[in-house]
Protein backbone atom coordinates (compact mmCIF):
# COMPACT_ATOMS: atom_id res chain seq x y z
CA UNK A 1 0.00 0.00 0.00
CA UNK A 2 1.18 3.78 -0.37
CA UNK A 3 2.43 6.22 1.83
CA UNK A 4 -0.85 8.25 3.01
CA UNK A 5 -4.22 8.72 1.33
CA UNK A 6 -7.95 9.93 1.72
CA UNK A 7 -10.79 7.89 1.34
CA UNK A 8 -13.94 9.93 1.38
CA UNK A 9 -17.65 9.35 1.69
CA UNK A 10 -20.81 10.85 1.74
CA UNK A 11 -23.99 9.88 3.11
CA UNK A 12 -27.67 11.28 3.61
CA UNK A 13 -29.08 11.18 6.87
CA UNK A 14 -30.94 7.97 6.83
CA UNK A 15 -29.70 5.65 9.49
CA UNK A 16 -30.52 2.30 6.61
CA UNK A 17 -27.43 3.45 5.49
CA UNK A 18 -24.81 2.88 8.16
CA UNK A 19 -24.25 -0.29 6.70
CA UNK A 20 -22.57 1.50 3.44
CA UNK A 21 -20.51 2.94 6.48
CA UNK A 22 -19.79 -0.13 7.96
CA UNK A 23 -18.67 -1.77 4.59
CA UNK A 24 -15.94 1.18 3.92
CA UNK A 25 -14.68 0.63 7.50
CA UNK A 26 -14.19 -2.74 7.38
CA UNK A 27 -12.47 -2.90 4.00
CA UNK A 28 -9.77 0.30 5.19
CA UNK A 29 -9.22 -1.62 8.25
CA UNK A 30 -8.45 -5.08 6.51
CA UNK A 31 -6.64 -3.36 3.75
CA UNK A 32 -4.48 -1.54 6.26
CA UNK A 33 -3.84 -5.10 8.14
CA UNK A 34 -5.11 -4.18 12.08
CA UNK A 35 -5.15 -6.67 14.45
CA UNK A 36 -8.82 -8.18 15.31
CA UNK A 37 -9.25 -5.93 18.17
CA UNK A 38 -8.22 -2.85 17.03
CA UNK A 39 -10.21 -3.90 13.88
CA UNK A 40 -13.70 -4.04 15.72
CA UNK A 41 -12.63 -0.89 18.13
CA UNK A 42 -12.25 1.43 14.58
CA UNK A 43 -15.82 -0.12 13.31
CA UNK A 44 -17.53 0.57 16.83
CA UNK A 45 -16.07 4.24 16.77
CA UNK A 46 -17.23 4.96 13.27
CA UNK A 47 -20.73 3.43 13.55
CA UNK A 48 -20.89 5.21 16.80
CA UNK A 49 -19.79 8.96 15.01
CA UNK A 50 -21.84 7.93 11.90
CA UNK A 51 -25.14 7.22 13.98
CA UNK A 52 -24.74 10.86 16.25
CA UNK A 53 -23.92 12.71 12.75
CA UNK A 54 -27.24 11.46 11.09
CA UNK A 55 -29.24 11.24 14.45
CA UNK A 56 -28.40 13.87 16.90
CA UNK A 57 -26.66 16.43 14.13
CA UNK A 58 -28.82 15.89 10.93
CA UNK A 59 -32.11 15.26 12.61
CA UNK A 60 -32.90 12.11 10.13
CA UNK A 61 -32.96 14.84 7.78
CA UNK A 62 -32.19 13.50 4.08
CA UNK A 63 -31.54 16.68 2.60
CA UNK A 64 -28.56 17.25 5.35
CA UNK A 65 -25.65 15.03 4.92
CA UNK A 66 -22.62 13.15 7.19
CA UNK A 67 -18.85 13.48 6.03
CA UNK A 68 -16.35 10.82 6.14
CA UNK A 69 -12.72 11.06 5.81
CA UNK A 70 -10.57 8.31 6.11
CA UNK A 71 -6.81 9.21 6.07
CA UNK A 72 -4.68 6.07 5.59
CA UNK A 73 -1.07 6.08 6.97
CA UNK A 74 1.56 3.60 7.59
CA UNK A 75 1.17 4.41 11.78
CA UNK A 76 -2.03 5.41 12.06
CA UNK A 77 -6.17 5.40 10.49
CA UNK A 78 -8.00 9.31 11.12
CA UNK A 79 -11.26 9.63 10.91
CA UNK A 80 -13.42 12.54 10.22
CA UNK A 81 -16.76 12.50 10.70
CA UNK A 82 -18.65 15.94 9.85
CA UNK A 83 -22.58 16.96 10.09
CA UNK A 84 -24.52 19.58 9.01
CA UNK A 85 -26.12 20.21 12.25
CA UNK A 86 -26.55 22.20 15.73
CA UNK A 87 -23.55 21.14 17.22
CA UNK A 88 -23.37 20.54 20.74
CA UNK A 89 -20.89 20.83 23.63
CA UNK A 90 -19.68 17.12 24.09
CA UNK A 91 -17.95 18.02 27.54
CA UNK A 92 -21.47 18.67 28.52
CA UNK A 93 -22.28 14.76 28.26
CA UNK A 94 -23.24 12.85 31.04
CA UNK A 95 -20.85 10.06 32.60
CA UNK A 96 -22.30 6.83 31.71
CA UNK A 97 -19.94 4.94 34.43
CA UNK A 98 -22.28 7.45 36.65
CA UNK A 99 -23.83 4.67 38.75
CA UNK A 100 -27.47 6.51 38.32
CA UNK A 101 -26.61 6.29 34.47
CA UNK A 102 -25.50 2.74 34.64
CA UNK A 103 -28.78 1.44 33.19
CA UNK A 104 -29.66 4.16 31.01
CA UNK A 105 -30.99 2.78 27.51
CA UNK A 106 -28.92 5.78 25.51
CA UNK A 107 -25.80 7.99 26.12
CA UNK A 108 -22.81 5.15 25.74
CA UNK A 109 -21.56 6.08 22.39
CA UNK A 110 -19.15 9.04 22.89
CA UNK A 111 -17.55 7.42 25.90
CA UNK A 112 -17.33 4.18 23.72
CA UNK A 113 -15.48 6.40 21.19
CA UNK A 114 -13.21 7.73 23.42
CA UNK A 115 -12.30 4.20 24.84
CA UNK A 116 -12.11 3.09 21.71
CA UNK A 117 -10.32 5.00 19.83
CA UNK A 118 -6.69 6.64 20.54
CA UNK A 119 -7.18 10.15 20.00
CA UNK A 120 -10.46 12.09 19.76
CA UNK A 121 -11.05 15.94 19.49
CA UNK A 122 -14.01 17.48 18.64
CA UNK A 123 -14.55 20.58 16.99
CA UNK A 124 -16.54 23.52 15.26
CA UNK A 125 -19.17 23.05 17.79
CA UNK A 126 -19.10 19.09 18.14
CA UNK A 127 -19.78 19.27 13.80
CA UNK A 128 -16.32 17.67 13.28
CA UNK A 129 -14.74 14.92 15.04
CA UNK A 130 -11.44 13.90 14.28
CA UNK A 131 -10.33 10.02 15.71
CA UNK A 132 -7.04 8.01 15.35
CA UNK A 133 -6.03 5.16 15.59
CA UNK A 134 -2.45 3.63 15.49
CA UNK A 135 -1.58 0.27 14.24
CA UNK B 1 -29.95 -8.34 11.74
CA UNK B 2 -32.17 -11.28 11.46
CA UNK B 3 -33.83 -12.61 14.47
CA UNK B 4 -35.81 -15.92 15.03
CA UNK B 5 -37.82 -17.04 17.74
CA UNK B 6 -38.38 -20.29 19.52
CA UNK B 7 -39.57 -21.58 22.75
CA UNK B 8 -38.14 -24.11 25.22
CA UNK B 9 -38.73 -25.12 28.61
CA UNK B 10 -40.60 -21.96 29.34
CA UNK B 11 -37.67 -19.98 27.66
CA UNK B 12 -37.94 -17.64 25.17
CA UNK B 13 -35.06 -18.08 23.12
CA UNK B 14 -34.03 -15.40 20.72
CA UNK B 15 -31.18 -16.41 17.80
CA UNK B 16 -30.24 -13.26 16.86
CA UNK B 17 -28.20 -13.34 13.28
CA UNK B 18 -25.70 -10.21 12.12
CA UNK B 19 -24.34 -7.12 13.40
CA UNK B 20 -26.83 -4.84 15.87
CA UNK B 21 -26.09 -1.26 14.36
CA UNK B 22 -27.92 1.85 13.60
CA UNK B 23 -31.09 0.95 12.70
CA UNK B 24 -31.30 -2.50 13.97
CA UNK B 25 -31.39 -1.56 17.48
CA UNK B 26 -35.01 -0.48 16.66
CA UNK B 27 -36.46 -3.69 15.01
CA UNK B 28 -34.54 -5.86 18.06
CA UNK B 29 -36.21 -3.69 20.37
CA UNK B 30 -39.80 -4.00 18.49
CA UNK B 31 -39.11 -7.95 18.76
CA UNK B 32 -38.06 -8.25 22.67
CA UNK B 33 -40.73 -5.46 23.72
CA UNK B 34 -43.76 -7.98 22.13
CA UNK B 35 -42.20 -10.99 23.44
CA UNK B 36 -42.04 -9.53 27.31
CA UNK B 37 -45.40 -7.64 26.46
CA UNK B 38 -47.20 -11.29 25.63
CA UNK B 39 -46.05 -12.55 29.00
CA UNK B 40 -47.75 -13.09 32.13
CA UNK B 41 -46.35 -11.39 35.33
CA UNK B 42 -43.60 -13.76 36.74
CA UNK B 43 -42.93 -15.71 33.14
CA UNK B 44 -40.75 -13.53 31.24
CA UNK B 45 -37.66 -15.48 30.48
CA UNK B 46 -36.04 -14.11 27.26
CA UNK B 47 -32.84 -15.82 26.32
CA UNK B 48 -30.47 -13.86 23.31
CA UNK B 49 -28.54 -16.17 21.62
CA UNK B 50 -25.95 -13.94 20.47
CA UNK B 51 -23.41 -16.48 18.75
CA UNK B 52 -23.93 -15.28 15.33
CA UNK B 53 -23.78 -11.44 16.21
CA UNK B 54 -20.08 -9.92 15.45
CA UNK B 55 -20.89 -6.79 16.57
CA UNK B 56 -23.59 -4.85 18.31
CA UNK B 57 -23.14 -1.00 18.82
CA UNK B 58 -24.66 1.34 21.85
CA UNK B 59 -28.00 1.58 20.60
CA UNK B 60 -28.52 -2.22 20.54
CA UNK B 61 -26.47 -2.26 24.05
CA UNK B 62 -29.06 0.27 24.98
CA UNK B 63 -32.19 -2.13 23.90
CA UNK B 64 -30.41 -4.98 25.64
CA UNK B 65 -30.81 -2.79 29.01
CA UNK B 66 -34.34 -1.75 28.34
CA UNK B 67 -35.04 -5.00 28.01
CA UNK B 68 -33.47 -6.21 31.39
CA UNK B 69 -35.08 -3.10 32.63
CA UNK B 70 -38.75 -4.58 31.91
CA UNK B 71 -38.13 -7.96 32.55
CA UNK B 72 -37.26 -7.09 35.88
CA UNK B 73 -40.46 -5.45 36.34
CA UNK B 74 -42.50 -7.92 35.26
CA UNK B 75 -40.46 -10.28 37.77
CA UNK B 76 -38.85 -12.25 35.07
CA UNK B 77 -35.39 -13.51 33.77
CA UNK B 78 -33.20 -12.22 31.00
CA UNK B 79 -29.90 -14.13 29.54
CA UNK B 80 -27.18 -13.39 27.24
CA UNK B 81 -26.07 -16.72 25.69
CA UNK B 82 -23.06 -17.03 23.67
CA UNK B 83 -21.44 -13.49 23.76
CA UNK B 84 -18.62 -13.17 21.25
CA UNK B 85 -15.61 -11.41 22.45
CA UNK B 86 -16.50 -8.10 20.93
CA UNK B 87 -19.57 -7.77 22.44
CA UNK B 88 -18.15 -9.18 25.60
CA UNK B 89 -15.37 -6.13 26.08
CA UNK B 90 -18.72 -3.92 24.84
CA UNK B 91 -20.41 -5.02 28.30
CA UNK B 92 -17.46 -5.03 30.26
CA UNK B 93 -16.04 -1.09 28.95
CA UNK B 94 -20.16 -0.19 30.11
CA UNK B 95 -19.95 -1.83 33.60
CA UNK B 96 -23.12 -4.01 32.92
CA UNK B 97 -20.93 -7.09 33.35
CA UNK B 98 -22.44 -8.03 36.61
CA UNK B 99 -25.62 -6.93 35.84
CA UNK B 100 -26.34 -9.59 32.63
CA UNK B 101 -26.93 -13.40 33.08
CA UNK B 102 -24.03 -14.43 31.27
CA UNK B 103 -24.55 -18.26 29.17
CA UNK B 104 -21.87 -20.38 27.02
CA UNK B 105 -24.29 -22.97 26.79
CA UNK B 106 -28.08 -23.09 25.94
CA UNK B 107 -28.85 -26.26 27.99
CA UNK B 108 -27.07 -24.73 31.03
CA UNK B 109 -28.75 -21.13 30.35
CA UNK B 110 -31.89 -22.85 30.30
CA UNK B 111 -31.71 -24.84 33.50
CA UNK B 112 -30.13 -21.28 35.41
CA UNK B 113 -33.13 -19.47 34.46
CA UNK B 114 -36.04 -22.31 35.71
CA UNK B 115 -34.37 -22.73 39.04
CA UNK C 1 -36.17 4.03 2.23
CA UNK C 2 -36.79 6.94 1.30
CA UNK C 3 -37.43 8.64 -2.30
CA UNK C 4 -34.10 9.94 -3.85
CA UNK C 5 -30.83 10.50 -2.21
CA UNK C 6 -26.70 10.32 -3.26
CA UNK C 7 -24.36 8.86 -1.93
CA UNK C 8 -20.61 9.83 -2.76
CA UNK C 9 -17.58 7.74 -2.90
CA UNK C 10 -14.17 9.46 -3.38
CA UNK C 11 -10.88 6.79 -4.13
CA UNK C 12 -6.91 7.79 -4.73
CA UNK C 13 -5.92 5.63 -7.34
CA UNK C 14 -4.82 2.68 -6.17
CA UNK C 15 -6.12 -0.22 -7.52
CA UNK C 16 -6.60 -1.96 -4.50
CA UNK C 17 -8.62 0.37 -3.23
CA UNK C 18 -11.84 -1.01 -5.74
CA UNK C 19 -12.49 -3.53 -2.90
CA UNK C 20 -14.02 -0.52 -0.86
CA UNK C 21 -16.28 0.65 -4.43
CA UNK C 22 -17.14 -3.26 -4.72
CA UNK C 23 -18.47 -2.87 -0.94
CA UNK C 24 -20.37 0.00 -1.62
CA UNK C 25 -21.89 -1.34 -4.31
CA UNK C 26 -22.98 -4.63 -2.60
CA UNK C 27 -24.26 -3.10 -0.02
CA UNK C 28 -26.75 -0.11 -2.03
CA UNK C 29 -27.73 -3.20 -4.35
CA UNK C 30 -28.95 -5.00 -1.42
CA UNK C 31 -30.63 -2.29 0.17
CA UNK C 32 -32.11 -1.36 -2.61
CA UNK C 33 -33.26 -4.70 -3.25
CA UNK C 34 -32.21 -5.41 -6.82
CA UNK C 35 -32.88 -9.29 -7.88
CA UNK C 36 -29.32 -11.02 -8.14
CA UNK C 37 -29.31 -11.14 -11.70
CA UNK C 38 -29.22 -7.28 -12.15
CA UNK C 39 -27.08 -6.51 -8.54
CA UNK C 40 -24.65 -8.93 -10.38
CA UNK C 41 -24.66 -6.98 -13.56
CA UNK C 42 -24.60 -3.42 -11.32
CA UNK C 43 -21.67 -4.99 -9.40
CA UNK C 44 -19.81 -5.90 -12.72
CA UNK C 45 -20.19 -2.52 -14.70
CA UNK C 46 -19.10 -0.42 -11.48
CA UNK C 47 -16.13 -2.59 -11.17
CA UNK C 48 -15.10 -2.36 -14.57
CA UNK C 49 -15.73 1.65 -14.67
CA UNK C 50 -13.77 2.07 -11.60
CA UNK C 51 -11.02 0.08 -13.04
CA UNK C 52 -10.72 2.39 -16.07
CA UNK C 53 -10.90 5.42 -14.06
CA UNK C 54 -8.22 4.49 -11.89
CA UNK C 55 -5.91 2.55 -14.88
CA UNK C 56 -6.83 4.26 -17.80
CA UNK C 57 -7.97 7.70 -16.50
CA UNK C 58 -5.75 8.55 -13.72
CA UNK C 59 -3.22 5.70 -14.63
CA UNK C 60 -2.61 4.57 -11.28
CA UNK C 61 -1.48 8.12 -9.97
CA UNK C 62 -2.04 8.10 -6.32
CA UNK C 63 -2.73 11.98 -6.50
CA UNK C 64 -5.40 11.76 -8.80
CA UNK C 65 -9.23 10.66 -7.46
CA UNK C 66 -11.84 8.87 -9.37
CA UNK C 67 -15.11 10.11 -8.12
CA UNK C 68 -18.27 7.66 -7.42
CA UNK C 69 -21.97 8.94 -7.10
CA UNK C 70 -24.40 6.69 -6.56
CA UNK C 71 -28.08 8.58 -7.48
CA UNK C 72 -30.67 5.98 -5.70
CA UNK C 73 -34.28 6.11 -6.29
CA UNK C 74 -37.33 3.84 -6.72
CA UNK C 75 -37.31 2.81 -10.14
CA UNK C 76 -33.66 2.58 -10.82
CA UNK C 77 -29.79 3.07 -9.94
CA UNK C 78 -28.27 6.26 -11.78
CA UNK C 79 -24.33 5.57 -11.16
CA UNK C 80 -22.01 8.17 -12.04
CA UNK C 81 -18.12 7.54 -12.85
CA UNK C 82 -15.36 10.51 -13.25
CA UNK C 83 -11.36 10.14 -13.37
CA UNK C 84 -9.06 13.12 -13.62
CA UNK C 85 -7.08 11.63 -16.38
CA UNK C 86 -6.97 13.10 -20.44
CA UNK C 87 -10.23 11.53 -21.62
CA UNK C 88 -10.84 9.24 -24.24
CA UNK C 89 -13.13 8.40 -27.29
CA UNK C 90 -15.18 6.01 -26.04
CA UNK C 91 -16.56 5.32 -29.67
CA UNK C 92 -12.76 4.38 -30.85
CA UNK C 93 -12.49 1.50 -28.60
CA UNK C 94 -12.34 -2.40 -30.40
CA UNK C 95 -15.37 -4.33 -30.59
CA UNK C 96 -14.33 -7.55 -28.11
CA UNK C 97 -16.77 -9.77 -30.02
CA UNK C 98 -14.82 -9.47 -33.37
CA UNK C 99 -13.34 -12.22 -34.11
CA UNK C 100 -9.68 -11.29 -34.24
CA UNK C 101 -10.11 -9.92 -30.88
CA UNK C 102 -11.89 -12.69 -29.37
CA UNK C 103 -8.86 -14.34 -27.74
CA UNK C 104 -7.63 -10.70 -26.44
CA UNK C 105 -6.26 -10.49 -23.09
CA UNK C 106 -8.28 -7.30 -22.59
CA UNK C 107 -10.59 -4.60 -24.19
CA UNK C 108 -14.12 -6.11 -22.85
CA UNK C 109 -14.40 -3.31 -19.98
CA UNK C 110 -17.06 -0.89 -22.09
CA UNK C 111 -18.52 -3.73 -23.30
CA UNK C 112 -19.53 -5.33 -20.50
CA UNK C 113 -20.53 -2.14 -19.01
CA UNK C 114 -22.57 -1.72 -21.92
CA UNK C 115 -24.52 -5.58 -21.77
CA UNK C 116 -24.86 -5.09 -18.08
CA UNK C 117 -26.62 -1.38 -17.64
CA UNK C 118 -30.04 -0.06 -18.88
CA UNK C 119 -28.79 3.04 -19.93
CA UNK C 120 -24.97 4.28 -21.00
CA UNK C 121 -23.61 7.47 -21.56
CA UNK C 122 -19.77 9.06 -21.70
CA UNK C 123 -19.36 12.71 -21.67
CA UNK C 124 -16.50 14.92 -20.87
CA UNK C 125 -13.95 13.18 -23.54
CA UNK C 126 -14.73 10.07 -21.57
CA UNK C 127 -13.78 11.07 -18.62
CA UNK C 128 -17.57 11.14 -16.91
CA UNK C 129 -19.82 7.96 -17.21
CA UNK C 130 -23.45 7.64 -16.06
CA UNK C 131 -24.87 4.35 -16.11
CA UNK C 132 -28.29 3.12 -15.02
CA UNK C 133 -29.80 0.25 -13.76
CA UNK C 134 -33.40 -0.15 -13.88
CA UNK C 135 -35.67 -2.58 -10.70
CA UNK D 1 -8.51 -13.79 -3.29
CA UNK D 2 -6.99 -16.93 -2.44
CA UNK D 3 -5.45 -19.70 -4.56
CA UNK D 4 -4.43 -23.11 -3.27
CA UNK D 5 -2.53 -25.25 -5.51
CA UNK D 6 -2.49 -28.83 -5.46
CA UNK D 7 -1.80 -32.05 -8.16
CA UNK D 8 -4.15 -34.79 -8.71
CA UNK D 9 -3.43 -38.04 -11.36
CA UNK D 10 -1.11 -35.24 -13.38
CA UNK D 11 -3.21 -32.12 -13.61
CA UNK D 12 -2.67 -29.01 -11.54
CA UNK D 13 -5.75 -27.74 -9.54
CA UNK D 14 -5.90 -24.05 -8.51
CA UNK D 15 -8.80 -23.71 -5.72
CA UNK D 16 -9.24 -20.08 -5.85
CA UNK D 17 -11.58 -18.24 -3.31
CA UNK D 18 -13.06 -14.79 -3.26
CA UNK D 19 -13.81 -12.56 -6.15
CA UNK D 20 -11.57 -11.77 -9.01
CA UNK D 21 -11.69 -8.24 -9.29
CA UNK D 22 -9.52 -5.26 -9.86
CA UNK D 23 -5.49 -6.46 -8.96
CA UNK D 24 -6.22 -10.00 -8.18
CA UNK D 25 -5.63 -10.72 -11.86
CA UNK D 26 -2.18 -9.26 -11.46
CA UNK D 27 -1.83 -11.97 -8.89
CA UNK D 28 -3.84 -14.72 -10.31
CA UNK D 29 -1.57 -14.34 -13.79
CA UNK D 30 1.72 -14.75 -11.80
CA UNK D 31 0.23 -18.14 -9.98
CA UNK D 32 -0.92 -19.50 -13.40
CA UNK D 33 2.37 -18.49 -15.47
CA UNK D 34 4.32 -19.88 -12.84
CA UNK D 35 2.41 -23.06 -13.25
CA UNK D 36 2.78 -23.03 -16.64
CA UNK D 37 6.50 -22.54 -16.54
CA UNK D 38 7.22 -25.60 -14.96
CA UNK D 39 5.52 -27.74 -16.89
CA UNK D 40 7.04 -29.49 -19.88
CA UNK D 41 5.68 -29.54 -23.32
CA UNK D 42 2.34 -31.28 -23.85
CA UNK D 43 2.23 -31.31 -20.29
CA UNK D 44 0.90 -28.48 -18.82
CA UNK D 45 -3.16 -29.21 -17.31
CA UNK D 46 -4.70 -26.60 -15.43
CA UNK D 47 -7.73 -26.75 -13.98
CA UNK D 48 -9.17 -23.75 -12.15
CA UNK D 49 -11.41 -24.47 -9.48
CA UNK D 50 -14.06 -21.41 -9.61
CA UNK D 51 -16.59 -22.98 -7.20
CA UNK D 52 -15.85 -20.63 -4.69
CA UNK D 53 -15.30 -17.68 -6.93
CA UNK D 54 -18.78 -15.43 -6.69
CA UNK D 55 -17.32 -12.73 -9.41
CA UNK D 56 -14.72 -12.05 -12.03
CA UNK D 57 -13.97 -8.93 -13.85
CA UNK D 58 -12.95 -8.34 -17.17
CA UNK D 59 -9.30 -8.29 -16.23
CA UNK D 60 -9.85 -11.85 -14.38
CA UNK D 61 -11.30 -13.16 -17.71
CA UNK D 62 -8.29 -11.94 -19.39
CA UNK D 63 -5.66 -13.43 -17.57
CA UNK D 64 -7.93 -16.87 -17.80
CA UNK D 65 -8.14 -15.82 -22.03
CA UNK D 66 -4.07 -15.49 -21.71
CA UNK D 67 -3.74 -19.02 -19.65
CA UNK D 68 -5.98 -20.77 -22.96
CA UNK D 69 -3.49 -19.22 -25.13
CA UNK D 70 0.04 -19.89 -23.19
CA UNK D 71 -1.23 -23.80 -22.42
CA UNK D 72 -2.05 -24.31 -26.04
CA UNK D 73 1.01 -22.84 -27.32
CA UNK D 74 2.60 -25.55 -24.95
CA UNK D 75 0.32 -28.47 -26.12
CA UNK D 76 -1.57 -28.67 -23.36
CA UNK D 77 -5.24 -28.13 -21.53
CA UNK D 78 -6.67 -25.98 -19.70
CA UNK D 79 -10.08 -26.45 -17.89
CA UNK D 80 -12.80 -24.59 -15.80
CA UNK D 81 -14.23 -26.29 -13.00
CA UNK D 82 -17.65 -25.37 -11.04
CA UNK D 83 -18.41 -22.25 -13.21
CA UNK D 84 -21.15 -20.21 -11.58
CA UNK D 85 -23.94 -18.28 -13.13
CA UNK D 86 -22.35 -15.16 -12.82
CA UNK D 87 -19.00 -16.27 -14.28
CA UNK D 88 -20.66 -18.29 -16.80
CA UNK D 89 -22.29 -15.35 -18.25
CA UNK D 90 -19.49 -13.33 -18.59
CA UNK D 91 -17.92 -16.04 -20.59
CA UNK D 92 -21.42 -16.24 -22.79
CA UNK D 93 -21.23 -12.57 -23.18
CA UNK D 94 -17.78 -12.45 -24.25
CA UNK D 95 -18.65 -15.07 -26.78
CA UNK D 96 -15.57 -17.43 -24.89
CA UNK D 97 -18.49 -20.34 -24.39
CA UNK D 98 -17.14 -22.31 -26.69
CA UNK D 99 -13.57 -21.98 -26.46
CA UNK D 100 -13.10 -22.94 -23.09
CA UNK D 101 -14.12 -26.52 -21.44
CA UNK D 102 -15.91 -26.14 -18.72
CA UNK D 103 -16.93 -29.32 -15.91
CA UNK D 104 -19.14 -29.80 -13.18
CA UNK D 105 -17.55 -32.00 -11.48
CA UNK D 106 -13.66 -32.86 -10.56
CA UNK D 107 -13.67 -36.20 -11.14
CA UNK D 108 -15.25 -35.74 -14.82
CA UNK D 109 -12.37 -32.73 -15.57
CA UNK D 110 -9.53 -35.12 -14.61
CA UNK D 111 -11.09 -38.27 -16.37
CA UNK D 112 -10.95 -35.83 -19.77
CA UNK D 113 -8.01 -34.18 -19.17
CA UNK D 114 -6.09 -37.07 -19.28
CA UNK D 115 -7.92 -38.85 -22.11
N1 LIG E 1 -23.14 15.05 16.13
C1 LIG E 1 -23.91 15.48 17.15
N2 LIG E 1 -24.66 16.61 17.03
C2 LIG E 1 -25.44 17.04 18.04
N3 LIG E 1 -25.54 16.42 19.24
C3 LIG E 1 -24.82 15.31 19.44
C4 LIG E 1 -23.97 14.77 18.43
N4 LIG E 1 -23.37 13.67 18.93
C5 LIG E 1 -23.82 13.52 20.18
N5 LIG E 1 -24.70 14.49 20.52
C6 LIG E 1 -25.38 14.70 21.82
O1 LIG E 1 -24.65 13.98 22.81
C7 LIG E 1 -25.50 13.04 23.45
C8 LIG E 1 -24.72 11.80 23.83
O2 LIG E 1 -24.35 11.09 22.67
P1 LIG E 1 -23.90 9.58 22.79
O3 LIG E 1 -22.89 9.49 23.87
O4 LIG E 1 -23.48 9.12 21.45
O5 LIG E 1 -25.18 8.78 23.28
P2 LIG E 1 -26.61 8.62 22.60
O6 LIG E 1 -26.41 8.78 21.13
O7 LIG E 1 -27.04 7.25 22.99
O8 LIG E 1 -27.48 9.68 23.18
C9 LIG E 1 -26.61 12.78 22.49
O9 LIG E 1 -27.78 12.36 23.13
C10 LIG E 1 -26.78 14.13 21.82
O10 LIG E 1 -27.58 14.98 22.62
N1 LIG F 1 -11.47 6.37 -18.03
C1 LIG F 1 -10.67 6.20 -19.10
N2 LIG F 1 -9.73 7.12 -19.42
C2 LIG F 1 -8.92 6.95 -20.50
N3 LIG F 1 -8.99 5.91 -21.31
C3 LIG F 1 -9.91 4.94 -21.05
C4 LIG F 1 -10.79 5.05 -19.95
N4 LIG F 1 -11.59 3.95 -19.96
C5 LIG F 1 -11.22 3.22 -21.01
N5 LIG F 1 -10.21 3.80 -21.69
C6 LIG F 1 -9.56 3.30 -22.93
O1 LIG F 1 -10.43 2.39 -23.56
C7 LIG F 1 -9.79 1.13 -23.72
C8 LIG F 1 -10.79 -0.01 -23.58
O2 LIG F 1 -11.23 -0.09 -22.23
P1 LIG F 1 -11.93 -1.40 -21.74
O3 LIG F 1 -12.99 -1.79 -22.72
O4 LIG F 1 -12.36 -1.19 -20.35
O5 LIG F 1 -10.83 -2.56 -21.80
P2 LIG F 1 -9.41 -2.64 -21.04
O6 LIG F 1 -9.53 -1.85 -19.79
O7 LIG F 1 -9.24 -4.11 -20.81
O8 LIG F 1 -8.39 -2.11 -21.99
C9 LIG F 1 -8.69 1.11 -22.69
O9 LIG F 1 -7.64 0.26 -23.06
C10 LIG F 1 -8.27 2.57 -22.65
O10 LIG F 1 -7.38 2.85 -23.68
Amino acid sequence: MPEEFVIKLELPSEMQLIYVLDSVVAEIVKEMQFEEDAAEQVNLAVIEAGTNAIRHGNKNNLHKRAYFEFHVSNECLTIVVRDEGEGFDPDDVADPLDPENLLSTGGRGIFLIRVSMDEVTFSDHGRKLTMVKYK
Amino acid sequence: MNVNIRERDGVTILDIQGKIIGSDSLDLKRIIDEQIASSAEGEAKLLLNLAKVPMMDSSGLGVVVAAYTSVQRKKGRIGLLNLGKSINSLIVMAKLITIFERYNSEDEAIAAMNK
